[in-house]
């Protein structure tokens, strides 16, 4: 489904991903783990097409997308939930949401279920999404991109800062979509029970490398717990 | 040098480009014309044009560049009173000389310029004296109204002064200023026609300048103030002026001038063909479809000319022999007169023509003075001028 | 604050407490609400935080409703709660960025906080961590704790200051302990997300201020990271007061180490309060926030 | 007005024969004299001549040529001898007949007098609109009598009436004196109420009872005054406030949503303007016919002008600054000058000349101090449409929706599959099109020049500020507002003093409203 | 944490307040301005390539007093974040202070030989309004110079920054405030002038001020408070308060809850910089003849801001330097190209922000930078040679 090669980048003078590989399969779950500043973020906002890569391919679906605008990925099928929430502060909930069916055809309903899943987005979907908490505001940057069902869902953190219950609910959706094996899920998770118990492939990142791979299975057998640590 | 260099000093962009830009073309034109005709003491005129774009502190700073850098003979430049006064300093100190083209309040005489626009007495109180004329209409009660400058406030108070010689009184008299740019004529002609319609035959004395010519008449236009109603005289509207608006609704408000392009005589008849001809040759934006002529592009060009004249006759550009022999120089000039520069304050004897807007945007001349008017800088009517000479006083 | 001042503190801590309860059921209090301009907070009366009846709402939505907490002076409280239950709100209120539209809330005993301007709070001594970190973008790591470092803040005072010795030990001190003394001449706006939260919470340190608020220290940190964390606040705790907000119960656990008193809140107002085992079995928090 | 009752006396009282105008007479109105001239047409309208009509309005119209033996009339392509009628040719040397306004005058006074007989009502309205311009002399009062008499349409008669009273407020019978002192109060002009306070002035009313009479009416015609002036300033108000409007919406759009720092906004708008005039060229060379029309060609030619700079600007250089407000102040400046001496080029540093539709110039006279000019209406009505689109585009459609996401946060709407870039070129482009039409609508009112965005740069600035940047709702509170606020100002205090006081009241409001008058409130404004 | 007081960490290299190169500019310029300028211009003859006209002094005294006030603008906008429209009100306040002055010392050599300034006259005014008080006073003049704009600043910043006003709200009521402030200057009413302002000005200090050795000491005072300035806001800026300013400038509530009251911060550096426009102001008039309202107009604040930006804003010397060259170009562009000027000049502008965000003065740095960058790339790119088959995959992927 997705497949990386031989990722490099940088921002400056300093090499922030050197040289990475992996693939992700459909339905299944790749969680993506390392300590701060290690350069998740900058891997998946390299997928994304959010930073330009120096050297490297991306292939989704083995279609060659590493020239592609971020735009243009989003159409084949790929979806982001980024660091730091990134919604729209002055759109109401629903035209965040809307935002995320941008590329479908004008007047593509809200799929119910996202207020199922997240009952709070519908109570308050004439809200600012710049006036919910941070929590609500990370339901809202899930549900966004969940809303135009992509193939490749791609995750940054998605459990920061919200509520136990919740993150639940969100470990069971992300089982569930996977399950489904209809998408591929990259996930970079710091929690790592949460990213242990989804795990069907681990990546373990450390300075802009993969130092550790493996199935989820054999997460704490492997002791990836410790690579985490300093 | 084998050219003698002459300064051309005139806003080409900013706010008074609209009205300055034509006269760096029509002395361009004339220097051509010089040129053609072998130049001065056999030597071609160089022109230097700079552009002050509308910043007083900056004709200024260019006058300095002119006499220093470039050591001019002579400057033909300003429009704006404000721009005239800020140079002036310049002149005196380098003893050059300027040539100023462009109708003016009075109230100044400098040994080192030649004021080849109206003054006061050469314009204003003859269009006054119109109004009240059975021709004009027998007005009996004024709106001075005017842009907040140094020329309409001394032309306004010169009038005032004038008026009461005549017996009008103050409650007779409104004068309202606006600021340069002002663009919303509504509420000031509201104003007008309350004060019009208070009985007496009204008459506007507009000494209006720039830009806001334009709103202002569209204004009148619109809230239907007609000229044989109440009649507009204008001292700073001519052909250029009125090239933006739509005249149909102004047909009989007035202007005061030295020269109309709708003059018919030989001189003026070449003068406009010249510069038509000059215009489609040079590709002039606006005047290569449409040429027009004005008062200060006649100044411009009588100035030019009688400059080129008295260096022949001084046979130096030396600015005091120059100064010189400008005394009493004669010019047969496109108003239909001969003018002449006065012996002693600087100014041109001119004629004085007051005439009608016409659908087209020209003017009919309506009257005129028999013969040309002798200047009169330090006005009478101001009492402060009671004893002064009408000579510059030498520095 | 000196330790004489803590242990005085400590030692009324129990009497303060009882008049806590007294307080939230029922009878203001009438000894708050005086200006004392750059007064120091008295905490005689072992209290360091104390808010009565605070209400905010947006646009006729009550983000905070009647809520009453009292923070002891050194105590270390953690407060948690769905999203949007009005942690965030409630840090808003204390540090003077959000004016409620009903209650009081004082610090220590005499100071209203209410009536002062967000620097003043700060200058007495109240320190906060945003949920969403917030660090001088173009000034370097260095220079961001330089800044926070507890110094005069007047104006004239900040031309002719010179870093001193010890200042610059400590610095450096904090600049390890926050795993950012390689990147101490870097732009602090191109650290990744986890940093700028150590940062964040580094300046916080130098501040040195009385009592802390944290808004989700630990939201992307590591495991190992999340222990350290909570390995720092407990280090502080006891000198200085702590207000953690968190949903990582295994930090909260470590932080109230089975004793301390959990706070929960809910539609802007307490649910709940007790040890950790105490409100993880009460049913209302479980269905609200836990989940089962 | 003397004058023109003397012209109507002698046509309805002098039976003079008539006869055709001959070439001699012709001539005498035509040259010579303001003095003899005005003579030689009285005498024509006194007996009516055939052929009159035509000369008068030919001479108003400036189409009438003089040569030794005739007098010419031309139109168009078309010259007829005054005097015969028949078809002539014009001779090169032919002369213009030169009318000033007091002989213009006199022709207009002539022309009314001819119509005032016309049997055509919109004529015989017109004719009574011209007698009721000027006071009235008391002799007349016959000859209004008659034409009251003879009127069958009501409201002339009514209008014909309040003339009558107002030559018999000094007739010597009292009761005369009362009857018209008491309609008179009916008016609403302010010519009545100057004549009424003649009336009171010394030598004039001396009876108490008509003096009561009077003084109760001059209130009520002030009254009625008073309410014409403060509708006036409301109106004139109202329609400031529109431009401001007008000027604003681009850049709200620009600036509020994009937050691109335009200082090239008021040159869009001299584009838009430059179009209008462009357009109204062709219409003038190719379709003189449908001149009145033109302005439906320039509102969409001024709107695509200035939206296709506007997407060439933004595709070479404003993309490049997004997030970097600052510098696209600059970069837009420089823009600016060069867009500014571009057109100085093309067209000249002068003004070009726009003219009015027919149906755009004028006013409609809604009291009698009070016109409201169609010009500025139509720019209301304008106003107030492109408002409408504006907002119904930003609120409910997708594209609206894009745009302000993309505005908000450029990177997260292109990783929702938003085409970042074209809503970019699209928005600002939508921005520099208003602008166009802005500049339309001002080409309507005032200057056409390279300079015409200067001047409303500061005040559009002003107004998205005041309003709350990204608001449309408050762009449009904060333009009416300041529009009605100088305007009722500027009455009590003159224009430039009224300026300098809302300038202070801008400084005094956002103290109180530190973002504007519509601040968002709450966590989403930090954002 | 014991082990953790032994480490040491460098101190950040400042607290000198210049560095050796600074000190030899510093120096330089001193001599410059103060020996070669005059040397130049009064001993170096006419004829020689040498010679420095009087136009040339003119016009570089003219744009030091430019440079001073984008030197201004750089502390208020550059460091602390605030874009100010109303610097060109604080220039012409302290122009018309001295111009006030030097309208004085005309005494009776105007036109109309009176003891008032001409234009009064000419309104019909017969005694001096109460705003000209003093105005024959050199001292008071000179204080006004500092005090008017510094006391204006002080009460503008005090209400707008105690509100909170920000960003373009802020730089939207200081372009009311200059916008009112020309307005009002332009009616002859007010009693500065009007439109016309203040010239034909004949002494200063009773010396004839149009006299060579007069405009030389004009000339060697502007470029001695350039040099003061620079120097003060180089200290300034290194200072903690200047840290202090940039910290407001990148998040000013993080500002606040650290306990630092951004409102004393901000008024300071604000009405500094105002008062040293006002100084720039009092230095121009008397050099270049003329003080009108023209100055307090939108576009002459603005191009403040631009001096500073072209040259690189939050660096000190780049304003300077964009003041120079954004002037110098208009200078030479209005007289090279009269009729095309602008499209150079607004090129200039797009072309800089385009090309050079950091302006002109950035450009040194983003070339030095591109260099190191390179380099170091090259570095890094050949240690990994080899050792990173991903790199290796890659580079035969595209052979
Ligand atoms: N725009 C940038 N310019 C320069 N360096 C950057 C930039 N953004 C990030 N970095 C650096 O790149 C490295 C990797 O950052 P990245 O955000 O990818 O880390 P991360 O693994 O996501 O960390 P975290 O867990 O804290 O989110 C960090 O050292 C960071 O300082
Ligand atoms: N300006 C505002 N306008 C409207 N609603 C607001 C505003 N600010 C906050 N709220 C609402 O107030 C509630 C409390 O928000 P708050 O941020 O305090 O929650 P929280 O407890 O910090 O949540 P989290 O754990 O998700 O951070 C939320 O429902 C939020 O949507
Ligand atoms: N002299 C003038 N028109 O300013
Ligand atoms: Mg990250
Ligand atoms: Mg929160």
């Amino acid at each position: 489904m997705l497949k990386v090669d031989g990722l490099n980048q940088y921002y400056g003078g300093s090499h922030i991903l050197r040289g990475l590989g992996f693939q992700a399969k459909l339905g299944e779950v790749t969680v993506v783990l390392g300590r701060n500043g290690v350069g998740k973020t900058t891997l998946l906002k390299s997928l994304m097409g959010v930073v330009p890569i120096k050297t490297g391919g991306i292939q989704l679906d083995s279609q060659d997308i590493t020239k592609d605008t971020p735009y243009e990925r989003v159409r084949k099928g790929v979806g982001y939930v980024p660091q730091g929430r990134e919604i729209f502060g002055r759109l109401t909930v629903e035209e965040n949401l809307r935002m995320g069916l941008a590329y479908k055809k004008a007047g593509t309903a809200i799929p119910p279920e996202l207020f199922e899943l997240f009952p709070v987005l519908k109570q308050m979907i004439n809200r600012r999404g710049g006036d919910l908490s941070g929590g609500q505001q990370q339901q809202l940057a899930i549900a966004r991109a969940l809303a135009a069902g992509p193939k490749l869902l791609i995750l940054d953190e998605p459990t920061e800062g919200i509520q136990p219950s919740i993150i639940k609910d969100i470990g069971r959706v992300i089982r569930m979509l996977a399950d489904r094996k209809t998408m591929a899920i990259v996930l970079v998770e710091q929690f790592y029970d949460f990213a242990a118990e989804l795990a069907d492939q681990y990546l373990v990142m450390e300075r802009g490398e993969i130092i550790a791979r493996g199935r989820g299975e054999d997460m704490e057998a492997n002791g990836v717990r410790d690579l985490m640590s300093i | 040098a084998d050219t003698i260099k002459v300064g051309i000093l005139h806003s080409l962009s900013g706010t008074m480009a609209i009205s300055e830009t034509v006269l760096k073309d029509v002395a361009l034109m004339t220097i051509d014309e010089i040129n053609a005709k072998g130049g001065v003491l056999g030597k071609k005129l160089e022109p230097v044009v700079v552009d002050p774009a509308s910043n007083w502190p900056l004709f200024a700073e260019k006058a300095k560049q002119l006499i220093d850098q470039d050591k001019v003979a002579v400057v033909f430049g300003c429009w704006t009173s404000v721009s005239r006064k800020s140079v002036l300093p310049v002149f005196e100190e380098k003893n050059s000389l300027l040539f100023y083209p462009v109708q003016y309040e009075g109230e100044e005489l400098s040994k080192n310029v030649f004021y080849t626009g109206a003054a006061p007495n050469q314009q204003a109180i003859p269009a006054v004296e119109y109004l009240m004329s059975k021709d004009g209409g027998g007005a009996k009660r004024f709106v001075l109204l005017g842009t907040d400058y140094v020329y309409p406030r001394t032309t306004n108070k010169i009038l005032r002064a004038f008026l009461h010689s005549k017996g009008v009184a103050d409650t007779d008299i409104m004068e309202e200023y606006t600021p340069f740019g002002h663009s919303d004529y509504q509420g000031i002609i509201a104003k007008i026609k309350k004060f019009a319609g208070e009985g007496k035959k009204t008459a506007v004395i507009s000494t209006i300048n720039g830009d806001s010519n334009v709103p202002f008449y569209k204004e009148l236009g619109n809230q239907g103030l007609k000229a044989t109603d109440v009649p507009v005289v204008a001292f700073s509207v001519g052909e250029e002026e009125l090239r933006g608006v739509d005249t149909k609704p102004l047909v009989g408000h007035l202007a005061a001038w030295n020269y109309f392009m709708s003059i018919k005589n030989p001189t003026n008849t070449a003068f406009i063909k010249e510069w038509s001809d000059y215009a489609k040759a040079k590709g002039i934006p606006g005047h290569k479809d449409k040429p027009l002529t004005n008062d200060p592009m006649e100044a411009t060009y009588i100035g030019i000319h009688m400059w080129a004249q008295a260096v022949a006759k001084a046979k130096s550009t030396d600015t005091d022999k120059v100064i010189a022999a400008m005394a009493g120089q004669t010019f047969k000039a496109p108003g239909g007169f001969t003018s002449t520069m006065d012996k002693e304050n600087h100014h041109l004897h001119k004629p004085v023509f007051i005439g009608e807007v016409k659908a087209d945007g020209q003017f009919n001349v309506v009257w005129k003075t028999p013969g040309p008017v002798v200047a009169d800088p330090w006005s009478d009517y101001i009492p402060e001028n009671k004893g002064k000479k009408n000579v510059p006083e030498k520095k | 604050m000196t330790p004489e001042l803590q242990e005085a503190g400590a030692a009324q801590l129990a009497a303060a407490q009882a008049r806590l309860q007294e307080a939230s059921s029922g009878g203001r209090d009438a000894a708050f609400g005086r200006v004392l301009h750059g007064a120091q907070p008295d905490f005689a009366h072992g209290v360091a935080l104390y808010l009565d009846e605070i209400t905010v709402s947006f646009d006729g939505f009550k983000a905070l409703n009647a809520l009453s907490l009292a923070i002891n002076v050194g105590e270390l409280r953690c407060i948690i709660g769905p999203n949007g239950a009005g942690k965030t709100t409630m840090m808003d209120v204390i540090t003077g960025k959000t004016r409620p539209d009903h209650g009081t809330a004082s610090f220590g005993s005499n100071i209203d906080l209410l009536r002062l301007r967000e620097n003043d709070i700060a200058q007495i001594g109240i320190g906060r961590k945003f949920q969403k970190p917030t660090v001088y973008e173009q000034l370097s790591v260095f220079e961001n704790l330089e800044l926070a470092l507890k110094a005069d803040r007047r104006v004239r005072a900040s031309i002719f200051s010179r870093l001193t010795g010890t200042q610059l030990d400590r610095i450096a001190e904090i600049l390890q302990l926050i795993h950012l003394l390689p990147e101490a001449q870097r732009t602090a706006g191109l650290l990744s997300h986890g940093q700028k939260q150590w940062l964040e919470i580094g300046m916080l340190l130098m501040q040195d201020p009385k009592l802390l608020l944290l808004d989700e220290p630990v939201a992307g940190m590591t495991d190992e990271e999340t222990e350290r964390t909570a390995e720092l606040f407990l280090s502080l705790e006891g000198q200085h007061s702590l207000v953690v907000v968190e949903h990582d119960m295994k930090f909260v656990g470590e932080l109230t180490q089975g004793w301390k008193k959990v706070t929960v809140l809910h539609e802007g107002s307490v649910l709940a309060e007790g040890t950790l085992a105490d409100v993880q079995s009460n049913e209302k928090v479980v269905e609200v926030y836990l989940g089962r | 007005m003397i004058r023109f009752l003397a012209g109507l006396g002698l046509v309805l009282f002098a039976a003079l024969p008539a006869h055709a105008l001959t070439t001699e007479q012709a001539k005498a109105i035509s040259s010579g004299d303001t003095d003899a001239r005005v003579a030689a047409l009285n005498d024509a309208v006194a007996r009516a001549d055939t052929g009159l009509p035509k000369l008068v309005s030919a001479l108003l119209d400036d189409a009438v040529k003089l040569t030794p033996a005739q007098v010419l009339i031309v139109d168009g392509e078309k010259v007829t001898d005054a005097a015969t009628g028949a078809i002539a040719t014009l001779p090169e040397d032919a002369e213009d007949v030169v009318n000033n306004n007091r002989m213009r005058g006199a022709l207009q006074a002539a022309q009314a007098g001819l119509k005032l007989l016309s049997p055509d009502v919109a004529l015989r309205r017109e004719a009574v609109t011209e007698l009721a311009k000027d006071t009235l002399d008391p002799s007349q009062l016959p000859l209004i009598d008659k034409a009251l008499a003879a009127e069958t349409d009501a409201s002339l008669k009514d209008r014909l009436g309040l003339m009558r009273a107002a030559l018999q407020i000094a007739s010597p019978d009292k009761a005369q004196r009362l009857a018209a002192a008491q309609s008179l109060g009916e008016s609403g002009m302010s010519q009545v109420k100057s004549l009424l306070q003649a009336r009171l002035a010394d030598g004039g009313e001396t009876d108490a009872e008509v003096r009561g009479v009077l003084l109760s009416s001059v209130d009520k015609v002030s009254a009625r005054l008073a309410w014409g002036e403060r509708l006036g300033v409301v109106f004139t108000g109202i329609s400031l406030g529109s431009i401001l409007l007008l000027v604003a919406l681009g850049l709200a759009i620009t600036y509020g949503l994009m937050g691109v720092i335009n200082m090239a906004h008021g040159e869009l708008m001299m584009i838009g303007a430059y179009a209008t005039y462009l357009v109204q060229n062709l219409f003038k060379a190719y379709l003189p016919g449908l001149f009145d029309w033109y302005i439906l060609l320039a509102v969409p030619a001024s709107f695509l002008a200035a939206a296709l700079v506007g997407a060439v600007l933004e595709r070479l250089v404003i993309r490049w600054l997004y997030g970097r407000p600052l510098e696209t102040l600059l970069a837009t400046w420089g823009i600016s000058l060069v867009l500014m001496q571009g057109v100085r080029g093309l067209f000249g540093a002068q003004n070009v000349p726009v003219e009015n539709p027919s149906w755009m110039s004028g006013g409609v006279a809604a009291m009698s101090n009070l016109t409201l000019p169609y010009n500025r209406l139509a720019i209301i009505v304008f106003a107030f449409a492109v408002l409408g689109g504006v907002a119904l585009l930003i609120a409910k459609t997708r594209l609206g929706l894009f745009v302000r996401g993309v505005t908000q946060n450029r990177r997260m709407a292109a990783c929702m599959g938003v085409n970042t870039a074209r809503i970019d070129t699209y928005a600002f482009s939508l921005g520099a099109g208003i602008a166009g039409l802005a500049g339309c609508a001002l080409s309507q009112v005032g200057n056409v020049g390279p300079d015409l965005g200067q001047s409303y740069i500061v005040d559009s600035f002003m107004v998205v500020v005041l309003g709350g940047v990204g608001q449309l709702a408050g762009t449009v509170y904060a333009a009416l507002g300041l529009g009605v606020l100088n305007k009722l100002l500027e009455g009590w205090a003159g224009a430039v003093l009224a300026k300098i006081m809302v300038l202070v009241f801008i400084v005094v409001f956002i103290q109180k409203r530190p973002q504007g008058i519509f601040a968002m409130k709450g966590r989403s404004a930090e954002a | 944490m014991s082990e953790m007081t032994t480490l040491k960490l460098p101190p950040p290299k400042r607290g000198l307040l210049l560095g050796k190169a600074g000190w030899t500019g510093l120096m330089l310029a001193l001599i410059v301005v103060t020996v070669l300028a005059p040397l130049l211009n009064l001993v170096v003859p006419e004829g020689s390539v040498f010679h420095l006209s009087d136009y040339a002094v003119a016009l570089i005294g003219k744009i030091m007093c430019y440079a001073i006030c984008a030197l201004a603008m750089d502390l208020i906008w550059g460091y602390t974040g605030i874009l100010s429209l109303g610097h060109g009100l604080f220039f012409a306040l302290g122009g018309y202070a001295m111009g006030m002055y030097l309208m004085r010392q005309i005494g009776h050599d105007g036109n109309y030989k009176s003891d008032l300034p001409d234009f009064m006259v000419f309104l019909d005014w017969k005694a001096l309004p109460w705003a000209w008080a003093w105005s024959d006073s050199f001292i008071f003049q000179m204080i006004c110079v500092v005090a008017v704009p510094g006391v204006l600043a002080l009460i503008f910043g005090f209400f707008a920054f105690r509100s909170r006003i920000k960003g373009v709200y802020f730089s939207i009521i200081t372009q009311a405030m200059t916008f009112a402030a020309m307005l009002l200057f332009f009616r002859n009413e007010t009693g500065f002038g009007g439109n016309n302002g203040f010239t034909d000005f004949k002494r200063i200090l009773g010396i004839p001020i149009a006299q060579p050795s007069t405009r030389m000491v004009l000339f060697v005072l502007t470029g001695l408070v350039l040099i003061g300035f620079w120097v003060m806001a180089r200290y300034l800026v290194n200072s903690k308060f200047g840290r202090v300013l940039q910290a407001i400038r990148d998040a000013e509530t993080r500002v606040m809850f650290t306990g630092y009251d951004p409102l004393a911060y901000k008024l300071a550096i604000w009405t500094l910089s105002a008062m040293m426009c006002g100084v720039a102001g009092a230095l121009y008039v008397p050099q270049v003849g003329i003080i009108n309202p023209g100055e307090m107009s939108a576009a002459s604040s603005i191009e403040i801001a631009v001096w500073a930006a072209v040259g690189g804003r939050a660096t000190l010397i780049g304003p300077i330097v964009g003041a120079f060259f954004v002037n110098g170009a208009k200078s030479a562009f209005t007289q090279i190209f009269p009729e095309f000027w602008l499209y150079f000049l607004g090129a200039l502008f797009i072309a800089v922000t385009l090309f050079l965000p950091n302006g002109l003065v950035g450009l040194v740095a983003q070339l030095r930078e591109r260099a190191s960058t390179s380099a170091k790339l090259k570095q890094s790119r050949a240690a990994e040679q080899g050792a990173d088959p991903a790199t290796e995959i890659a580079q035969e992927a595209r052979a």
